[in-house]
């Protein structure tokens, strides 16, 4: 609990509660959880406007350490209490936390039909691949052949991407960041914020437990330039530690291929330009994979849409206020010994 | 009627109550004290309108109504099929009337198919209408009638009356140009019409109604209101045939007011609104997903949005019910709804609104079941689902309503409960309820009690879980207040700072905590009175929900016998009455009617180590009074 | 039931059950219900190796009217039943019959679950943008402004793109084809049933009672040519009354653009050839809508992976038959007054 | 230990059940009867195997165990932390033991937050043995001690035995040239030396299971038995304080038989592949998806591929349910397993294989509820949603396992009855049981019964919902067998034909034949003996599921102290055996401990209408034996 009302900026340690973080040493979800304080007292929200939902699962803890109002749910329906809080008082400025498990096993229906809705939260999707509080099950976006407690012999599903379901559910914000990139998580948190309508933010986040380095093909500091595409609307889809590659469709197909400008006669303009409201572009980038393309990070779709609780509130002011007396007579009524 | 409510008191005991109906000439017109009539035919025959309207125009002539409306469970099965019969049950008269008839005095039946389906609940000597011209060779193998029934001696022990309608129809409309297809549609008008002759009741209600529905379609409004008078006419001229016979019906003793009908869909969600409106709360969230019988009261909240209702198709019941709770957790009162198959997806989510102690209300509108069993029918299977049926202790407030109308206090009242003990309450009706219609009187809103709500405000002192002393309930803290930011989730929480605890002792004196306040709530609630009869008869009857009706009957007629039979209706579930053990040991016996294979009598067993005794039902249809009577007879006679 | 086995030929009626169909008269699902009846016969498949699952709603009626064995399961589970029907017994035959409401809305995450595994089933989706059985409340497919009894002003939603969502989810064949076009029904769901792997066919199927004429904007006789186009793989993407019309991508762009051959220097050359196993080009069919673009309609994308109870048969297969008494034994144990 | 099974008629009751051991001393060894021992520490620590390795030895002398390891909350809190404390618990004695023990004899602490966490346990005078120099100031902070326990009055009732630990195993290791993180790492193998040596237990199997484990890794194998035997060496060596001393625990008087530990989980995997064996049923499709406790389940039928059992981790529990409905329906034994949360979320396809009459085992590893509740912690709480969580009426056969070793046998009945009675039955297991482990005599399968399920293959006569006129149960006809192509589902079916019917007289007849079909299952299941005691004695202590560990050793007690107390357990809650109610009312009293808040009390109350009274622990930990020793005491005493 915190004491009232601030008018006062308020710095990222505000947005700390006094509970004790209980993530494992070296987990991924300490730097979100700093990225995130930091993100509100960037963009100077009120803790009290503020709540936090989340399902069950580490990530899912996350309500707990932040000194806003919180609603620690059941497993995988985060969206739906979310829902129900928006729909009580669409002025909350509502966060959702969900993991792979909690987000995309259990809860996929309604990550779906949040994001097809469109309601006005920020999905906050913690990416391990793999279930951490159950200790370490594959989960749905495991690679195949994960070997894992359920899985000794390695997983046999095909992962689901997480980006390319937000955009065949209709989301219209689909953005992806990494635990350890403070920085660029938080400016994708911002755009996130910033959007009106629901937002979907894919963040690889490294399970230290259970599936330590599961991201570490496009993270590692070495390779990371080469293995990352940061998007950036209108600008092209260069990269690389000089930024001398870059993304073009292969000519007379609907493929990404990785070029090198100055090489076999590419030149800056063969390069792709990111448009966030091209969605079949958004489609093409979140199915690169390393290391024959570099995985794109960043606002990979931004295109606006009617917002399911503001037509809602208008199509609430504009019944306003029906006297319940006359509804109840409204029908047929007839009278007993009146006069 | 519900004018008395079930824990009323009962104070007009003076309805026969069964169809024991006293016959006196009157020039043309014998005198009746009851009637039940059900109008049978094709899904497009307008069976419903036709039936509502009889209803409505009785109301007006002051009887007493209730009534009953019989979907096909096809959504529009093939014309002239048996299982594409829909049905419309009036029962009306001048006694005191609370369900909608065992046995039908009148059938009228539009085709073969409706006569080969509802025969059978006619009752001997029953008068049976038919149009003639329906009983076609083709209707009738469509019927699996291997012969004619108006030919054979189907309906000998009946008085039939065979009347073309159809031909009476065309001719009273043939000046207004319609196809034939057309003028056959308004064949319903023409019976309405002559049943309304037959009970001297008016038609203008009618005749308004068909204007502002069909307005815009003069032609088939003005063939429909010809055909309503030809009906009428056909029964006051000398035309027709001598075995039709008028009734009168006198008024009811009803208490004076202004009277509407009302289904149990209707009332409940009126009682929900006055409900929230009582609990100074401006908004409902209505998360639900469809699901027969439920759906109707969905549809009816979508109607509300002028009232601030915020109904919200969910994806599934699961996302409703969590949806409901987000919702209470952001200030409004978060409701749901469901039936068998989604009301079982709830119990997760209902268990968490225990632990986070949150109100919540939770309709339940009962079917047959097992799985999704016979999805349009009555059944009262759900009880100890709605005791028990969640995983852990997790104690709630379960009330059920007895009549339609008294959906509207029973769904106040889970709403009062759900907000002052700040816990779920689940509230029980089943799709006998909620489909049948009673008069109703009309409640002044501004009348009706009030209970507002205290949103907690002030940080000083706050934690999330601790609690009013008195009620043990926790404060109820609003998003968007300063200085109440806390969490809630389903880890247990400790008693006094609502931090996440695993803590034995904690566990054990929340676990303790959390019952103690849902059986606090027998202090808050009326002592239990016998419906009918006194304490300490030989034989107490004790129902819960929709037994009601033919409880009360059969109780009353057993009275009226002498029998020394009370009858006791539990509209509070859980918890139960303080009073109500001592009260239920003031019998010799105890006969518990149930719709189910004896749940409520488990639960008294258990509670009160009484020697209950079950009469069941599990049919997916009301009792009968004649039933609950027989068994009273049985047993004391 | 029927009687024993049988070696002769199978005709459709051989396929229906003794049980009276009982849609309402017009329902489209009639017309499903002989082309697969057909579809059976055409394949020569036997009636005791196949297995209809379904959820509930009129479409999810089906298995009733089926000859083979049926499971007419609970709402929205249907998937999830014939994965277990497939764990079971991988040699059986099996079809999901399911509706918009039971396989995209309750049951949106089994259908997403059971594509991503890639489990060889048939999943017949019924799409009348309606629910049915429960008397026309609007669907997650149902289009914006849908007036229903629960959304009496119109429903504020964004409709579901089946066919993007089940791209989305990673699926391997997705095909549309309409109740009404019993040749082309017949022929996709014969590419269906030749798909080893889970097969996602929507069919557009008029609800006449509460939807009805909900897809006359693309199947009326008048406009149908217009407003369809047929794929097939590897021929050019042509459509209209003499095939004069065709798709391209829109110079310099992702999008769909219909053309005219022969008009505006629009040549056969510059149409869109179509590429079953491109799955960009399958997201950008699906998402056509006219009167703008024609519906695509045939078998969008079919691009085989490997299949989940196939590699969960060969990892049985080379366990295969431990001794029980060994296994009970394999740890560590000890005897008393053993010899 | 369950060498006999809890409803096996109790051959060995010569133990003394309770921590009163007799000291003689011997040399330098001293005799008892039984020991509780405790290893603490971080979960870095290797506490789980240190503990394991002492019981396997503990058992390899002879000894009757029964351990309970403890895993922390977090999946991996920060060192030194409360609430990252990992502990394991040893009973063993030449006595029966029956439960993982009441209170601590020895407590080995790691470091000062395993000491802080564990000290309550212990009893006065008990043993606590400390690493000393873990005792750091920053690690007594961790922990919240305000002072140096080692060094005020925090231990003054104890007998503490400080030893630098983690110096004495650098020394012993020195010489395979570790880093100073990796010999500490160690420390484990040093203390679990030291207590082998303190009770007189070999060391060759650990040294065995060192060398297959560390095979690959020369350097730390060596170091490990290096500090394994300078723990050993410490003991026996002059150098080491005077107040060690040695014990002597005599071999317990256990069956001949060749024997392993096995906790719950793992003789629930082995009995549903014995049951499914025994059913002649090649294929086991175990649907599931993780959820705490009940994943290890998951985890262990993963590993069973060998023996014909597909796992499938499902999207949710849901669909976990539904694909093992499916595979049943499919041919194959379609198993389920979850806990809490997870069983609420499978109440409604439950209520479809009750409806389409399908077997399927739903394995619930209770825990503390409501809502999330407590996760690792045990409860019984599930007991009346297993009765009566579903819709409509839903009778299935619902049995709970005792032991962990009973797990096995309690598992392979439960696929006798629902493959023998198409049911669903309910295996109720709970945190506690599912862990804990004890030494099981390995049967032989091949001597185990078989229950052969018979397919239906015959197309003559055949009809899905026809009945066996003795069992009741529908024939099982496996999709693929020619001629018997139908259709199931959960609308209501006819009695004769299968096909859909909503006539109520059937769907009464159907409803009642459900019920009869799983209340027939009493015909076939043992009667209902005392585990303890005669029939009519004073009083009954009446228990099921895991309460049957500590209700059978303080019946002991109290027996042995003259009471006049008789124990029951029920391993079948649904139905009961035939002659329960006969036998309860044989006796004066009944008192019913249970780990919820009296749900079987409540059950027999109602069917027996006797008053059974409640003892009830609701703090997710077992009862102790003192606890129902006292309760017995108090009654009668
Ligand atoms: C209904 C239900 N099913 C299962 C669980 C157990 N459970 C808790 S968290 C979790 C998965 C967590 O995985 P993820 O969402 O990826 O979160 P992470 O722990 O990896 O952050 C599971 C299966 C539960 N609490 N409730
Ligand atoms: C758990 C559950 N929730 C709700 C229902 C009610 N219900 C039955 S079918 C249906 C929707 C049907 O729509 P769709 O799947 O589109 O099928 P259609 O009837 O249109 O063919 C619903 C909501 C149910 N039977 N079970
Ligand atoms: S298990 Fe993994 S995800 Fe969970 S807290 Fe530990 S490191 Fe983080
Ligand atoms: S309601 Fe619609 S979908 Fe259902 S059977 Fe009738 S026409 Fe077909
Ligand atoms: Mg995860
Ligand atoms: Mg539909």
């Amino acid at each position: 609990m915190t004491t009232a009302s601030e008018t006062i900026q308020l710095k990222p340690a505000d947005f700390a509660s006094d509970q004790e973080v209980r993530w494992c040493p070296g987990c991924g979800d300490y730097a979100i959880l700093k990225a995130i304080q930091r993100t509100l007292a960037e963009l100077g929200v009120k803790r009290e406007n503020t709540v936090f939902v989340s399902g069950i699962g580490c990530a899912s803890r996350f309500p707990y350490y932040m000194s806003t109002y919180g609603f620690h749910t059941i497993h995988g329906r985060a969206p739906a209490f979310a829902t129900g809080i928006k729909l009580a008082n669409p002025e909350l400025d509502v966060w959702v936390v969900t993991g792979d498990g909690d987000g995309l096993s259990i809860g996929g229906n309604h990550t779906l039909h949040i994001l097809r809705r469109n309601v006005n939260v920020q999905i906050c999707l913690f990416n391990n691949e793999i279930y951490g509080l159950t200790k370490g099950q594959y989960s749905p976006t495991s690679r195949q052949g994960t070997v894992s407690p359920s899985s000794p012999k390695g997983s046999l599903e095909q992962p689901l991407s997480a980006c390319a379901f937000a955009l065949g559910a209709g989301a219209r914000f689909v953005a992806r960041s990494v635990d350890t990139m403070q920085k660029h998580l938080i400016e994708v948190l911002k755009r996130a914020h910033e959007h009106h309508g629901a937002s979907f933010t894919e963040i690889f986040q490294n399970c230290i437990v259970f599936n330590d380095k599961a991201f570490a093909d496009f993270t590692d500091r070495e390779i990371a330039a080469d293995r990352q595409v940061h998007v950036d609307h209108g600008a092209p889809l260069l990269f690389g530690k000089d930024r001398e590659k870059g993304l073009r469709l292969k000519p007379g197909t609907l493929q990404l291929e990785a070029v090198t400008v100055g090489q076999d006669g590419v030149t800056e303009d063969d390069i792709l330009v990111h448009d966030e409201k091209d969605r079949a572009l958004a489609q093409l980038l979140v199915a690169m994979e390393p290391p024959e393309l570099p995985v794109a990070l960043g606002v990979v779709y931004c295109d606006p849409a009617p917002v399911y609780e503001d037509q809602v509130e208008s199509r609430l002011d504009a019944a306003c206020c029906g006297d319940l007396n006359d509804l109840l007579r409204s029908g047929r009524t007839w009278c007993v010994d009146c006069d | 009627m519900s004018a008395n409510s079930p824990d009323g008191g009962g104070a007009d005991g003076n309805g026969s109550g069964v169809a024991a109906s006293s016959r006196a000439s009157l020039g043309r017109r014998e005198i009746r004290d009851e009637i039940v009539i059900r109008f049978a035919g094709d899904s497009g025959d307008g069976i419903q309108l036709t039936g509502s309207q009889f209803a409505i125009e009785s109301a007006l002539a002051g009887s007493d109504i209730a009534t009953l409306p019989d979907y096909p469970a096809e959504i529009r099965a093939p014309a002239g099929t048996t299982y594409g019969v829909s049905a419309f049950q009036v029962h009306f008269g001048s006694v005191d009337i609370r369900t909608s008839g065992d046995e039908l005095d009148v059938l009228v039946a539009f085709n073969p198919a409706a006569l080969k389906v509802n025969l059978d609940d006619l009752r001997i000597g029953g008068m049976v209408i038919v149009d003639e011209s329906s009983f076609t060779d083709r209707n009738l193998k469509k019927a699996d009638y291997e012969s004619n029934p108006l030919e054979d001696d189907t309906l000998a022990r009946h008085q039939l009356i065979k009347l073309d309608v159809t031909r009476l129809t065309e001719e009273a409309v043939k000046d207004f140009g319609l196809s034939s297809k057309d003028a056959r549609r308004s064949r319903n008008l023409w019976a309405l019409g002559l049943m309304l002759w037959m009970y001297g009741r008016d038609r203008s209600a009618t005749v308004d109604w068909l204007k502002g529905k069909f307005g815009k379609k003069p032609d088939i409004m003005n063939a429909n209101i010809a055909a309503l008078n030809a009906g009428h006419a056909f029964g006051e001229t000398a035309e027709m045939p001598s075995d039709i016979v008028g009734y009168t019906v006198a008024a009811a003793d009803v208490a004076p007011g202004l009277y509407r009908t009302i289904t149990g869909t209707e009332a409940t969600a009126y009682g929900l609104l006055a409900g929230a409106r009582a609990a100074g709360l401006g908004r409902i969230v209505f998360g639900s997903y469809p699901i027969t019988p439920a759906s109707p009261l969905l549809h009816a909240m979508a109607q509300l949005a002028e009232y601030g209702v915020v109904t919200f198709q969910a994806e599934d019941e699961i996302a409703a019910i969590c949806s409901a709770i987000g919702a209470s957790y952001g200030g409004a009162l978060g409701v749901t709804s469901s039936s068998g198959a989604g009301v079982a997806l709830k119990t997760e989510a209902a268990g968490l609104a225990v632990g986070a102690e949150l109100p919540l209300i939770i309709v339940n509108a009962q079917r047959a079941g097992p799985s999704t069993g016979m999805p349009t029918k009555a059944e009262q299977a759900d009880l100890l689902q709605a005791l028990h049926g969640r995983h852990g202790e997790a104690p709630l407030a379960v009330v059920a309503a007895a009549t339609p109308g008294d959906s509207f206090e029973v769904a106040m009242e889970a709403v009062r409960l759900a907000t002052k003990y700040m816990t779920p309450v689940i509230l029980l009706s089943d799709a006998y309820l909620m489909n049948a219609a009673e008069p109703w009187a009309i409640p002044d809103v501004n009348k009706l009690p009030s209970f507002p709500v205290q949103f907690r405000t002030d940080p000083e002192g706050y934690h999330p879980f601790l609690r009013d002393p008195e009620t043990l309930a926790r404060p109820w803290a609003r998003p968007g207040t300063p200085g109440l930011e806390h969490r809630v989730g389903g880890l247990e929480r400790d008693y006094e700072t609502g931090d996440i605890s695993y803590d034995p002792e904690n566990h054990a004196r929340m676990t303790e905590a959390r019952a103690a306040k849902i059986a606090g709530i027998a202090d808050d609630i009326p002592l239990q009175k016998p419906e009918l009869g006194p304490e300490n008869a030989t034989l107490a009857v004790v129902g819960w929900g929709s037994t009601y009706g033919p409880i009360y009957q059969g109780v009353t007629k057993a009275r009226e016998e002498g029998y020394h039979v009370a009858h006791i209706h539990l509209r509070y579930l859980s918890p139960f009455p303080r009073n109500l053990g001592e009260l239920l040991k003031s019998y010799d016996r105890i006969l518990v009617p149930e719709m189910n294979r004896g749940q409520l009598v488990s639960v008294l067993r258990d509670r009160y180590l009484i020697q209950g005794e079950a009469l069941t039902k599990v049919q997916g249809q009301p009792f009968k009074i004649a039933e609950i009577y027989e068994a009273i007879r049985t047993r004391l006679g």
